[in-house]
C-alpha cells in the first residue's frame, strides 16, 4: 500500500493506541496518508454513489484536519484517483443574516473496486445486509467494480419478498462470493461474533516483523483457500463464536 | 468508604454528569461504560446512541468498539453513519447531544489531539486520528473529555488539533464557523476540569478524595486557577457494584 | 395556501394535465409558487434532515429552473422560512482538468411541522415504513415537529425485534395518531389500495369551485371525524380495496 | 393487417427501441406500458426503476403513477427518491438508464415544457411541472420522448424549459454543463423522429403505415428535414395481444 486516505485506523481494545502495522507504517514513513472524519469519509462516499462531485460539512471548521494536508501538491497532481484538492472551505451562498458564514466542501470519492461482506445475496447479485450498514452501501454504489462476499446465497424469490430490506440492487454488483466466517476475526451481525482469542493473537504478533512475518505466512499467504483458514482457526473456535439468532452476537462470550 | 479504582470513579462523574433528556454520542472504551451507568444511575431515559447508526441500544452487554454488534440489539432504528451524524448536525436533536470521548492531548481550551505527537508529516506517535470525534465535537450540545491525568497530555498547544474545543477564547468557535457550544468537562484519574464561562479557559473544579489541588497541577505543563477547586463525592457502594456486577462484569474496560 | 414550493402538482390518470386545484390556482393567479425538480426537493430536506446548508446537483443546468425564479425578491426577505435565494450555480472546486464545471447548489429545508402516514409505529414513537419510502423518513427528520399518522400501533418489543426495518427514532417524533385508512382515498403498501371510486368522483367534483365546495363539506369540513369519514365511504369500498398480503395491493382491482 | 390504435403503435415502437442491457426509467402513463412490452418483446433482461425507489419492478398489474404500490412488487430493492436519483447521477449506471416521458411542448432539440403555456409568471395553462423527467434527461443515456403531433406542440422555442433535450445544438449541453448525453427519438401519433448526429436538429426517421412525410410536417410548427422518412413496421398480431391481454386488459392507458 502506498497511499491511504484514513478517518480512524484501530480495532479499539484489541489495537490500543490504534492499528498495530498502521501506526508502524506511519511512524516508519513508510507511507502517504491524508486525514479526514469519519463523517467526511462517509459523505465523500455518498457523494461517489449519488454521481455528485462533492458533499457539504460544517464540522472540523477550525481544525488541523482543514489546515494540514497529507498530501503534497506534487503527488495530487501526479495521481488521477486523488482528488486535487483535500477540501474547500467556501461561503454558505444561503447564508440569511450573515451568521452561517464557511461551509467545508469534501470531494466525492468513486473506488475503483470496492469489497463488503454482507449476511445473503442472491445468484443474481442483490444484497441484504443486516443489523447496521455503517457505510456499506454508499462505498458499495459509489464503486466502479463491486465484489461482495456473503455468508449466505439465498433464492431470489425469497430476497424479492422483503425488497424494502436489501440495500443494493443487483446490477450494481459484479461478483457475489459466498464465504461463510468471511468477516472472522471481526463478527458478522447474526451469524458469528468477533474471535478474542484470535485478535488477541494477532495483537501479540502484528508489533514485531518478524512475528507480523510468521502471521501472514501461517493465516494470509500460507492458506490455500478460505476452508484451509477455517481449518486452521479450528471448529472449536468458531462454534464458540456463534451468534444468537435474537441477538445477532454470542451472549457472555469470554472477551478478555 | 469503599475501594474504588480511579477509572470507576472517572466513569461515576461522567454519569453523573448526564441527564435524563440527553441524547449520548457514545465513544468507544471507557464513554460506554459511564452512559450505561448513567441509565441505572442519574438518567435513565437518556438515548445512548452510536456514530455506526445503533440508536437507543438496550446495551445487554458492554461492546468493545463503536462498531460491536452488541450495539445493535434493541435499538429503536439500526442504521448507518450517514443518519448518526444526521443526528449530531440536525438543528433539532445536535443541541441535546452530549459527546462523551478521550484524547491524547489537550490544550488550555479543550481542543485535543487524537492524532499524532510530533510533526504530522513524519510523528513520533500515531494515534487513530479523528474518528467520529471531531464530527460530535463540532456540534454537540456539550462534551465530557476523559484523560490521563500527566504533564505531558495538558499543554499549551497540541501537536495536531483534531478535535475543536473552545478554539482559542471567547468567540473563538463563532469566528472558526462553528456553533458556540463545546466541552463542558473534563475527567482525569485525579480530579475535574471545567471552561471559565467567560474565558473559556481550564480550572480545577473537583479533586477525588485524598488528592490536593497542587498535585493535579503538578501533573499540568499549563497552569491553571485552582481557587474552585472542592472534593469530589466518592463512588457509592450501589454505583460500584453496578460497574462490577452488572455494566462490565468482565472487568473488560474498567 | 399562500404560497408553495412544488416539483410534481398531479395525481397521474386522475388528475388529466395536473392537480385540479393546483392548476385552477396558478392559472387564477391565486398562489404564489416556486418550481424545483423531485430530485431537488428530495436532496433539500435531506440537507436539512442532516442539517446541512445545501445540497449540490448537476440536473437541470441549461433549463428555465434555474433561469425563472417564482418568488421575487421581496417574498423573499420578508418570509424567513423561504431561502433568500432560489439556487446558486457554482464552480466546483475540484474540477481536475477543467471539464466538470458548474454544479447548481439547492438550500436546505426544515419545514415547522412533517406530517407523514406511515404503516406501524410503536407507542414510544419509533416508526416502521413498509415498501417504498419515498422521501418520507427526509421529511421526517428535517422538521422542528413531526406528527407521524399510523395503520397500526405495534409493541416497543416487536418492533425493535428487527430494528434495520425503522426509519425514524423516537425522540424525533412530536405525535403518532393511530389513524387506519389514514391515507385514504390514496394507497398505503401492505393495508389498502387507492380508492379508483373516490378519486373518479374528486377528479369530477374538483374542477367546478361549486361543486369542490360540495365536496369539502361532505367528505373533509363535514365530517366529525376519520370514523364519521369511514362511514361516509362505506364499508363495502373498504373491504374492496384492501390489499392481498403478499402483493402490498388489490390484485385485479378495477381502476377504470 | 390488424386493426391498432395510434397508443398501441407508439407503445411498440418504444419497446422497439428499448434493448437487453438497458436500465429504463419509467415515467407515469404510457411509458409504463412501452417498459413493460420490451421485457417481452426485444429486452427480456432489461431494468425497470421509477424514481418513487421501486428498481426492477417485476409489474405483475400496471401501475397507474410512479407511486402507485404495483411498483413495488418483486423489486431488487424497494427504497427511495434519494436513492433512485442516486442511480440516474451515477456515473456508472447513469449512462445505461433509458428515460422515457412526455412532455407538452417540444422543439427542435428536443428540449422540453413539461410546466406551463404562456408567462411562467400568470400561465394560460399550468402542467404538473418538471417532477423526475428533467433530472433523468440530465443523465441518461438517452431518452425517448412520447408527444401527440399537434403544431401547438411542436414549436421553435418553448414556452419554459423544463427537461433539457440538446441545449441548442451542438456542444450546447457541454457549454451548460450537462454530460452530452440526450433525447434519441420522439414518438407521436403520426410517426417518429431523430436528431441529427451533428446538428442535433429534429428530423423525420419512420412514418406509420398510410401516414404521408408532409401530413406530419403538416403538424408541426417547425419545418424539418422530411429526407429520411420511410415507413415503420406497423404492430404484429403477438404484439397486440401482448398489449391487449396481458399489459393493460382494463385499457386503462392505452
Amino acid at each position: 500500500v502506498d497511499a491511504i486516505e484514513v478517518s480512524y485506523g484501530g480495532t479499539a481494545r484489541f489495537s490500543p493506541g490504534g492499528g498495530i502495522r498502521f501506526k508502524k507504517a506511519i511512524e516508519g514513513g513508510k507511507i502517504r496518508f491524508e486525514d479526514y472524519t469519519n463523517f467526511q469519509m462517509t459523505l465523500r462516499f455518498l457523494a461517489g454513489a449519488m454521481g455528485l462531485p462533492f458533499m457539504p460539512i460544517r464540522s472540523l471548521l477550525g481544525t488541523d484536519v482543514v489546515k494540514k494536508w497529507g498530501f503534497d501538491e506534487a503527488f495530487r497532481k501526479s495521481n488521477p484517483r486523488i482528488p486535487e484538492k483535500k477540501m474547500a472551505v467556501v461561503e454558505n451562498p444561503f447564508a440569511r443574516d450573515g451568521t452561517d458564514e464557511k461551509v467545508v466542501l469534501v470531494p466525492a470519492i468513486n473506488p475503483d473496486v470496492t469489497l463488503i461482506h454482507a449476511q445473503q445475496a442472491d445468484r443474481q447479485g442483490t444484497v441484504r445486509i443486516k443489523g447496521l450498514t455503517y457505510t456499506d452501501a454508499e462505498q458499495a454504489k459509489a464503486a466502479k467494480y463491486l465484489i461482495v462476499s456473503c455468508e449466505e446465497v439465498v433464492e431470489t424469490e425469497t430476497i424479492r419478498e422483503n425488497p424494502d430490506q436489501n440495500q443494493i440492487p443487483f446490477f450494481m454488483v459484479d461478483a457475489i462470493v459466498v464465504v461463510p466466517y468471511g468477516a472472522h476475526p471481526t463478527a458478522c451481525y447474526g451469524y458469528y461474533d468477533y474471535d478474542p482469542y484470535h485478535l488477541n493473537l494477532y495483537r501479540e504478533m502484528a508489533p514485531d516483523d518478524r512475528t507480523f512475518r510468521q502471521y501472514l505466512d501461517e493465516y494470509v499467504l500460507g492458506v490455500k483457500s478460505h476452508d484451509n483458514y477455517l481449518e486452521k482457526i479450528g471448529k472449536h473456535r468458531l462454534s464458540e463464536i456463534k451468534a444468537d439468532l435474537k441477538l445477532g452476537y454470542r451472549a457472555g462470550l469470554g472477551r478478555r | 468508604m469503599p475501594e474504588y479504582s480511579f477509572r470507576e470513579i472517572m466513569v461515576l462523574v461522567a454519569a453523573r454528569e448526564i441527564r435524563d433528556e440527553d441524547i449520548v454520542f457514545c465513544g468507544t472504551g471507557i464513554s460506554m461504560v459511564a452512559a450505561m451507568a448513567a441509565k441505572h444511575i442519574s438518567a435513565p431515559h437518556s438515548i445512548i446512541f452510536f456514530e455506526t447508526g445503533g440508536i437507543d441500544s438496550q446495551l445487554l452487554e458492554l461492546p468493545l468498539s463503536v462498531g460491536d454488534p452488541r450495539v445493535m440489539f434493541g435499538t429503536s432504528i439500526n442504521a448507518g453513519l450517514a443518519d448518526s451524524f444526521g443526528i449530531l448536525q440536525n438543528p433539532f436533536t445536535g443541541p441535546r447531544v452530549v459527546g462523551i470521548f478521550g484524547a491524547a492531548q489537550i490544550d488550555r481550551h479543550g481542543n485535543l489531539n487524537t492524532t499524532c505527537i510530533g510533526d504530522y508529516w513524519r510523528p513520533q506517535v500515531r494515534f487513530p486520528g479523528c474518528g467520529g470525534a471531531c464530527d460530535a465535537a463540532s456540534y454537540a450540545g456539550r462534551s465530557i473529555i476523559f484523560m490521563k491525568q500527566e504533564k505531558r497530555k495538558f499543554v499549551e498547544k497540541v501537536d495536531y488539533l483534531s478535535t475543536p474545543g473552545w478554539i482559542p477564547g471567547p468567540g473563538g468557535r463563532k469566528e472558526a464557523g462553528l456553533p458556540e457550544r463545546g466541552p463542558s468537562m473534563v475527567i482525569t484519574d485525579m480530579g475535574v476540569m471545567r471552561f471559565d464561562d467567560d474565558s473559556k479557559h481550564m480550572y480545577l473544579s473537583r479533586t477525588y478524595p485524598g488528592i490536593l489541588p497542587q498535585q493535579v497541577q503538578d501533573e499540568m505543563d499549563i497552569e491553571i486557577d485552582l481557587s474552585r477547586a472542592v472534593e469530589e463525592k466518592p463512588p457509592t457502594e450501589e454505583e460500584l457494584s453496578l460497574l462490577r456486577e452488572r455494566i462490565d462484569p468482565q472487568g473488560l474496560i474498567i
